[in-house]
């Protein structure tokens, strides 16, 4: 390899500074720490569970970050997840096979997502009003769907529930993290690497200027929207296998993604943000999680730290933005000092 | 894992861990109290943990690090019976003794069921309450907790089927509402019981959350006295609603008494006095000894019932 | 081109400026509502089921009209359910821990604690400069941290506290429950405020246009921090009233009410990205919601159905509203080319 | 040339005020003195720094260095507040008003006129409002919102809130860029008496038959910094262009003759209600166009339509022969159009992208192969026309780090890597340094001698009879005139744009 670095430096110190590799440095923080302070912390037991109980939010945190990027924001997420896990679990009451009930669930999933996104893209409706209004209806819709049952993986074919709970040999990584990696692989090419993605860093920053550059903005803001609702129904087939169909899955899950996404440097003004940059702001929270509670800490100081971490995420480089500003202004003016004026000040 | 199960015989030191369906909230409170005292007595190390809310998925990540921390006694009331078998089968798999308590898990999936009475009793218990004040007669409705708690709907199947079984019982069942265990919500499905059923009878609430609400609504309103309310209720909060006669009469159990035989029943699983089988016995400490029925089910004692006249001794039911 | 005369503006002009407020769709099917419930049901409007509408809507009245203010500047607080919690366990520990504590004094402690959590947010909003969803979003998890850290599986029930507390909420006077004409009153002097004071009209600026308000000189950030104050008041005010009302205040009180609080001023017609709406309307809006929750069930409609209702009012409402507001600016875009 | 200084302390009075932007300068060395009873005009080219001026004495930007002076007491605002209470009262050049309120309020906002108890009185707000309009004679309904009002009813209402303060300091940012004649002449008249109360006005405008008629004195300013004081009795148009512009017009537009081909685009009959009507125009191979008018004459919805950004009710457009779609702006690129927009930083650049992400923009799906870009045939493509039109920054700096001028480079150049066969260019200058000017002037012009088509919108005169082969005058919303180049002068121009709406044209 030629030894350029001199010439190379900054273009190499540029990507150390991006806001993805310090979260990546955070999160190999956090293992490092945790590990080191917890003795049964790096062991493959761990990488089963946590990644497991991550896959929800890993999946869903995809979407959500190519939406929160074009300026929008899906509420619905998690009611979403209650209404195909809701799906699955009546049709299974009804007596259908496990497969049939999955690709109902992925089309009612589908049709969720898709009246999100006609009702923001072609009504011309703010996302935020419209996913509160379908967060409160695709769950009472799974309410009306499954009721008072909880149909669980018990009554599904052995094969899928081993399936769900199978790892890759001794590592502990559970074999449906292929699938998320998979999937996380197909919204990374689609975000950084196709015109389509590109087009929806432009239509964050300003409508307008993807307008003119050609990004078909409400089709665009459309197919997001139903790629979100297809994600939430895989999420409500794997909970259905992991966990139980129930009138309350996934409740209230829509604020941790949101934080999540945040978090892993994805502006809320839209934008700006990586999937990589989301994927490690929800491993960084699952990880300080497990951490914490494999040391029995209890859930109020998580979601104290949760909440935190998500304010200074988003505090933080503002301030370091003042203060460089404040630094620059500070040197401008030693260069050519302000005269001393300081006369009515207020009136 | 791998880490767990302790020497057959002596269990002194041995780890336990509690993981009720939430933490905060004073039912939960009692029962982790009786546990701990247990604990203590047996020179357990002990644990508690648990979500802030009821939802199946938040609580399967407590069991698996209590697994993973090797604890040897897992004590735990499922929000989903189903749900949490595979994190118990992991911990089993380590070797570690698993109990149900307060809610039952699959049967395959545990080695005891610890109950505060048998569901037959529980519902037998409001029943008789019901029919002492209304008689048999008139229209009635239940307010449970989640639509999917396993143990509420246990007994409200079990009421369903005592009322179809019985002759006294000619009541109408008009309705069954969910107030999630939320004060707000069960409140307001009291009101909107009484709106819809003019001509309600009673109400039969088997969750402390719940009657304790519906207390509250009947209390402010012009139906106290008029609409009788039963169900399982903590003292110290039911008694308000007994002295104004908004309420005649409830039940409930030592909701401590429940951990506190888990606890002991833990040892005796750990040592090898027991393996869950019928017929099985072991020693309670000061609730003295019990014998595990059919399906590894252990029932702690029965039903305590409140009445103005008996409440004042139970005061310690409370905190 | 005829000049008109502003100052005497016809009375059909001002019957059709009152049919265009934003409030009316939300108070006609309000109303609506409220007929054919009746009609079907007519122990809907009895003197007992009246009281417990009123009183259903009281708290949620109180979290949106403080939401609007914050939603008319252009910002959104999320954490309105944690402050209510807080101060609503703060209610019962000092009524059960300090005996004889009068009632005045708690109503007093339960604002000033909402105002200063609410002063938090507005801090960190205004002076980071940090969008208000993500803020809220964050002290949303953080005041919940803090009052289940607190409470723990403590509880306070309504035997604990004075009966004239709890008889607030249930003592009437001229059929209204006490809380809701203090929820009423407090409607009222914030309508004013709004619609009436050069400081009320401020927040209308800034969510018209906070760049146009900052060039005009003023005081964006002070303006949004008192809205995030106001906001937080009424939460604490709210965990006040719900103390009185509910029996148990403990770590979980008031959970998730924070969607609803917002559904409820977008129902009410205040637009989410500010600058239009009023706390009036929010009021109406959190009306509506609470009210169709009771009707569903006095007509019993199969409980399942309630939410989902729920959700398909609040997507009607949004979806009405932007069909007028597209047609006021079509309106407004020929009116123009007629001018010219 | 010396100026007889008046007697008093100037009532506003700013000495080698400097002000920049990051890496952009805005003003090195301003000066600038008003006095009651005054009407002063400052001219000076776009981007002189004449509204970064404004804004300093309005309290919005705070001077980097220099003295600020209101009646002799030296002042430093942090606040447009401030700034007003100090009777300093500002008409921006881009109208700033809250859409949702109403006109009254817009222009109360702040200081409502207050009733009883304290509360605003509405009936009087709106009667002073009223009152208001009716003195500048315009019919605009105090109660309606200001949403959707046009640019020139927007101005109005500036200039009313502006006069209603009864300031001692009056600025004026170009508010006259978008009145018709009879609504100058009522500006006017306001403005001469309240001079004549003792007010000191600035007046700002590119228009010198205004200036000279309105104004007792004209400062010049040339790249942020002050050149010359004159009386306006002893100072010719001549001499202010030379001073401001400080070279001669022929260098700044060089447009070279271009061999005309054939027609690349037809708009046949297009309307939008309440926006444009009846529009047809033609434009031809190596033809620049210069579509000219009053700012919200509607030329920029013109253009917009005709390449699909907004929709038209009525109409057709025809792009080399073939019909375009409405409302598709992707099927207008891959015909081979580009549009330079007027606004840069909202609508020509992703500001948080990087160069070469900005300039590969247009291009994303013709780089993509199988629907995967390459960052590094990106980097190339970008490369090529950046370098061609010298965009001095890095490839992989954000745009927003660029200075003006560049910035616009980076745009022409995402457009010119489509190799289009018709640019349309919305105020290809505003804003840009004179040197950078006169480069993006040269290069739209060898473009057109590359056969490719120009529809040029632009607001400066001189840019327009500079650059164009033909004229087409836009006003409200038609087209009332098509001008070739021999027939294209101020006076002809400004006529077709300005005709007072009565006019019989
Ligand atoms: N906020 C800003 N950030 C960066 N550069 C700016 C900013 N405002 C102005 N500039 C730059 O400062 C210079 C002076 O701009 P200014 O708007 O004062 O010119 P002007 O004389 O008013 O022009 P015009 O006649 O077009 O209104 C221009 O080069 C402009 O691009
Ligand atoms: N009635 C209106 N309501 C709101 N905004 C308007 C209105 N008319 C014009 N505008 C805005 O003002 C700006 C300039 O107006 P317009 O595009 O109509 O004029 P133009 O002839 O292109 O002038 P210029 O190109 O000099 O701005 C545009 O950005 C447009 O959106
Ligand atoms: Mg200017
Ligand atoms: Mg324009």
């Amino acid at each position: 390899m030629p030894e350029s670095t001199a010439a190379r430096r900054p273009a190499w110190v540029a990507r150390l500074l991006t806001r993805d590799a310090a979260l990546i440095a955070v999160l190999v923080l956090v293992l490092v720490l945790a590990s080191a302070a917890l003795p049964r912390f790096a062991s493959p037991v761990t990488v089963g569970y946590l990644l497991l109980n991550a896959v929800p939010v890993l999946l869903l945190a995809l979407p959500m970050t190519l939406i929160i990027i074009t300026g929008e924001i899906d509420l619905s997420v998690a009611s979403t997840v209650g209404i195909t896990t809701a799906t699955i679990g009546s049709l299974n009451l009804a007596g259908w096979e496990f497969l049939p009930a999955v690709l109902v669930a992925l089309l009612v999933g589908v049709i969720a997502g898709a009246v999100n996104g006609a009702l923001i893209a072609f009504v011309g409706l703010p996302s935020l009003a419209v996913t509160i209004g379908t967060l409160a209806l695709y769950r009472g819709l799974t309410l009306v769907l499954i009721g008072d049952n909880s149909v669980s993986s018990s009554q599904y074919p052995e094969g899928f529930t081993s399936l769900i709970n199978a790892k890759v040999g001794a590592t502990g990584i559970p074999i449906v993290m292929g699938f998320v990696i998979l999937a996380a692989a197909v919204f990374i090419i689609v975000l950084h690497a196709t015109p389509f993605g590109r087009g929806l860093y432009a239509l964050g920053f300003s409508k307008e200027a993807a307008t003119f550059v050609g990004v078909h903005v409400p089709w665009a803001k459309f197919w997001l929207f139903t790629a979100s609702g297809l994600v939430a129904a895989f999420v409500g087939v794997f909970w259905s296998t992991y966990y139980s169909a129930r009138s309350d899955s996934a409740n209230g899950l829509e604020l941790t993604v949101i934080a999540a996404v945040l978090l892993g440097g994805v502006s809320i003004f839209g934008g700006r943000g990586t999937v990589i940059g989301a994927l490690t702001g929800v491993l960084i929270i699952s990880n300080i999680n497990y951490a914490l509670r494999l040391q029995r800490v209890p859930d109020v100081v998580l979601i104290i730290i949760t909440g935190s971490l998500l304010i200074v995420s988003v505090v933080g480089p503002s301030v370091v933005d003042a203060a460089r500003r404040r630094i620059q202004r500070a040197r401008r003016h030693r260069t050519r000092p302000l005269a001393e004026a300081r006369g009515i000040d207020g009136a | 894992g791998g880490e767990a199960g302790g020497g057959e015989g002596s269990s002194e030191g041995a780890s336990i861990s509690f993981i009720p369906k939430n933490l905060n909230n004073p039912y939960i409170t009692l029962e982790l109290s009786g546990a701990k005292e247990a604990a203590e007595e047996l020179g357990f190390t002990y644990a508690e943990a648990a979500p802030l809310d009821a939802g199946a998925d938040s609580q399967i990540p407590f069991i698996q690090t209590e697994v993973q921390n090797g604890t040897q006694i897992l004590a735990v009331s499922p929000n989903d019976p189903d749900a949490v078998c595979p994190a118990l089968e992991d911990a089993r798999a380590g070797g570690a003794k698993i109990i149900t308590f307060d809610s039952d898990s699959a049967v395959e999936c545990r080695d005891l069921f610890i109950n505060q009475t048998s569901v037959e009793g529980v519902a037998a218990g409001q029943l008789e309450q019901l029919f002492d004040q209304i008689g048999g007669t008139g229209e009635i409705a239940i307010l449970s907790a989640t639509a999917a708690a396993p143990n509420q709907n246990a007994w409200i199947e079990a009421m369903i089927q005592q009322i179809e079984e019985s002759d006294e019982y000619e009541w109408d069942l008009v309705a069954t509402v969910y107030g999630d265990d939320d004060d707000t919500k069960s409140f307001q499905e009291a009101q909107g019981l009484l709106q819809s059923y003019p001509d309600l009878a009673g109400i039969i609430s088997p969750t402390t959350v719940g009657i304790a609400a519906t207390a509250r609504y009947l209390s402010t309103s012009e139906y106290k006295g008029q609409v009788a309310l039963v169900g399982l209720g903590l003292p110290g909060q039911m008694k308000e609603y007994l002295d104004d006669g908004t309420v005649q009469a409830f039940a409930l159990w030592d909701p401590s008494e429940v951990g506190y035989l888990t606890a002991y029943a833990g040892k005796a699983l750990l040592e090898g006095t027991i393996t869950g089988a019928e017929g099985d016995t072991f020693d309670a400490g000061k609730l003295g000894s019990y014998t595990v029925g059919p399906d590894g089910l252990v029932i702690v004692g029965e039903l305590l019932k409140f009445t103005p006249e008996n409440i004042d001794e139970y005061d310690y039911i409370s905190f | 081109m005829t000049l008109v005369d502003h100052r005497t503006r016809s009375l059909r002009d001002r019957a059709i400026s009152l049919l265009r407020l934003r409030e009316v769709p939300v108070s006609v099917a309000l109303i609506a509502l409220v007929v054919v419930t009746a009609l079907l049901n007519p122990r809907f409007l009895t003197a007992q089921s009246t009281k417990d509408l009123l009183l259903n809507a009281t708290i949620v009245m109180i979290l949106a009209t403080g939401q609007a203010i914050v939603i008319i500047t252009r910002n959104v607080d999320l954490s309105v359910g944690s402050i209510l919690g807080i101060s609503g366990f703060m209610t019962g520990t000092l009524f059960a821990t300090v005996p004889g504590i009068p009632i005045p004094v708690v109503f007093i402690i339960g604002v000033l604690l909402g105002s200063a959590l609410g002063a938090l947010n507005g801090l960190l909003v205004t002076v980071a400069g940090v969008p208000a969803l993500v803020i809220t979003l964050g002290t949303l998890y953080i005041y919940r941290g803090i009052n289940n850290a607190w409470a723990g599986g403590r509880e306070y029930f309504s035997g604990d506290r004075p009966r004239a507390f709890g008889d607030l909420s249930v003592d009437t006077v001229l059929g209204f429950p006490i809380i809701t004409l203090i929820a009423l009153l407090v409607l009222l002097a914030l309508a004013v405020v709004l619609a009436g004071t050069r400081f009320g009209r401020d927040f209308y600026a800034i969510g018209s246009d906070p760049d146009a308000a900052k060039l005009f000189g003023i005081r964006v950030r002070s303006r949004v921090f008192s809205a995030f104050v106001i906001n937080g008041a009424l939460a604490g005010l709210g965990g006040v009233l719900y103390a009185s009302r509910f029996s148990s205040v403990g770590a979980t009180t008031g959970t998730g009410i924070e969607l609803d609080v917002v559904a409820a001023a977008v129902v009410g017609g205040v637009a989410i990205f500010g600058g239009s709406g009023t706390v009036v309307g929010a009021a109406i809006g959190a009306l509506l919601l609470t009210t169709i929750t009771s009707s569903l069930a006095a007509l019993r409609v199969d409980k399942f159905w309630q939410q989902a209702v729920v959700g398909m009012l609040i997507l009607a409402a949004i979806i009405i509203d932007r069909i007028a507001a597209l047609r006021t600016a079509r309106r407004l875009r020929v009116s123009e080319a007629r001018d010219a | 040339m010396s100026i007889t200084t008046p007697t008093a302390a100037p009532a506003l009075e700013l000495i080698d005020v400097a002000k920049s932007f990051g890496a952009v300068v805005a003003l090195s060395s301003a000066d600038l003195a008003l006095h009651s009873g005054s009407i002063h005009a400052l001219v000076g080219e776009n981007g002189a720094g004449k509204s970064t001026l404004v804004k300093i004495i309005a309290g919005l930007y705070r001077r980097d260095s220099g003295v600020y002076r209101l009646d002799g007491a030296e002042v430093d605002f942090s606040s447009t507040a401030q700034a007003k209470s100090a009777g300093v009262a500002v008409i921006y050049q881009e109208p700033t008003l809250f859409p949702d309120l109403t006109v009254a309020e817009n222009i109360f906002m702040g200081r409502q006129p207050r009733g009883r108890l304290g509360l605003i009185d509405r009936a009087a707000m709106r009667a002073a409002a009223s009152e208001l309009f009716a003195r500048l004679g315009v019919p605009i309904d105090p109660d309606r919102i200001a949403e959707g009002l046009s640019i020139a009813d927007q101005q109005i209402i500036e200039i009313a809130k502006a006069i209603s303060m009864d300031a001692r300091v009056l600025v004026m940012d170009e508010p006259t860029a978008a009145l018709s004649g009879v609504e100058v002449e009522r500006l006017f008249a306001v403005a001469r008496s309240l001079r004549d109360g003792g007010a000191a006005i600035l007046f700002i405008s590119h228009r010198f038959d205004e200036v000279f008629d309105l104004c007792d004195r004209i400062t010049v300013m040339r790249d942020g910094r002050y050149i010359q004081t004159h009386s306006t009795s002893e100072v010719t148009i001549d001499q202010i262009v030379k001073e401001m512009v400080g070279r001669s017009i022929e260098a700044l537009f060089p447009k070279v003759d271009a061999p005309i081909g054939d027609v690349v685009l037809s708009v046949e009959g297009l309307s939008r209600q309440g926006v444009f009507r009846d529009v047809s125009f033609e434009v031809r191979a190596g033809e620049i166009v210069g579509l000219s008018g009053l700012v919200g004459a509607g030329r920029t919805e013109i253009v917009r339509a005709v390449f699909g950004i907004d929709a038209y009710d009525t109409g057709a457009v025809e792009f080399l022969g073939r019909p375009l779609p409405a409302r598709n702006p992707m099927a207008a690129i891959r015909a081979g159009m580009g549009f330079v927009p007027e606004d840069r930083r909202k609508q020509g650049l992703v500001m948080d992208l990087s160069v070469a992400r900005n300039a590969s923009l247009t291009l994303r799906h013709r780089l993509a192969r199988f629907g995967i870009l390459s960052a590094a045939r990106e980097r190339t493509a970008a490369a090529d026309w950046t370098r061609t039109l010298q965009v001095k920054g890095a490839l992989e700096a954000e745009v927003s780090t660029l200075s003006g001028g560049n910035q616009q480079k980076v745009v022409l150049a995402k457009w010119l890597a489509t190799e289009p066969k018709l640019l349309i260019v919305d105020e290809p200058t505003r804003g840009i340094d004179v040197g950078t000017k006169a480069e993006v002037h040269r290069l739209l012009s060898e473009l057109a001698g590359r056969g490719i088509a120009i529809i040029m919108v632009s607001s400066e005169l001189p840019e327009v009879l500079g650059m164009s082969d033909r004229v087409i005058v836009v006003r409200e919303g038609a087209i009332t005139a098509q001008l070739d180049r021999a027939d294209a002068t101020p006076e002809t121009i400004m006529h077709a744009a300005t005709a007072s709406r009565e006019g019989a044209r």
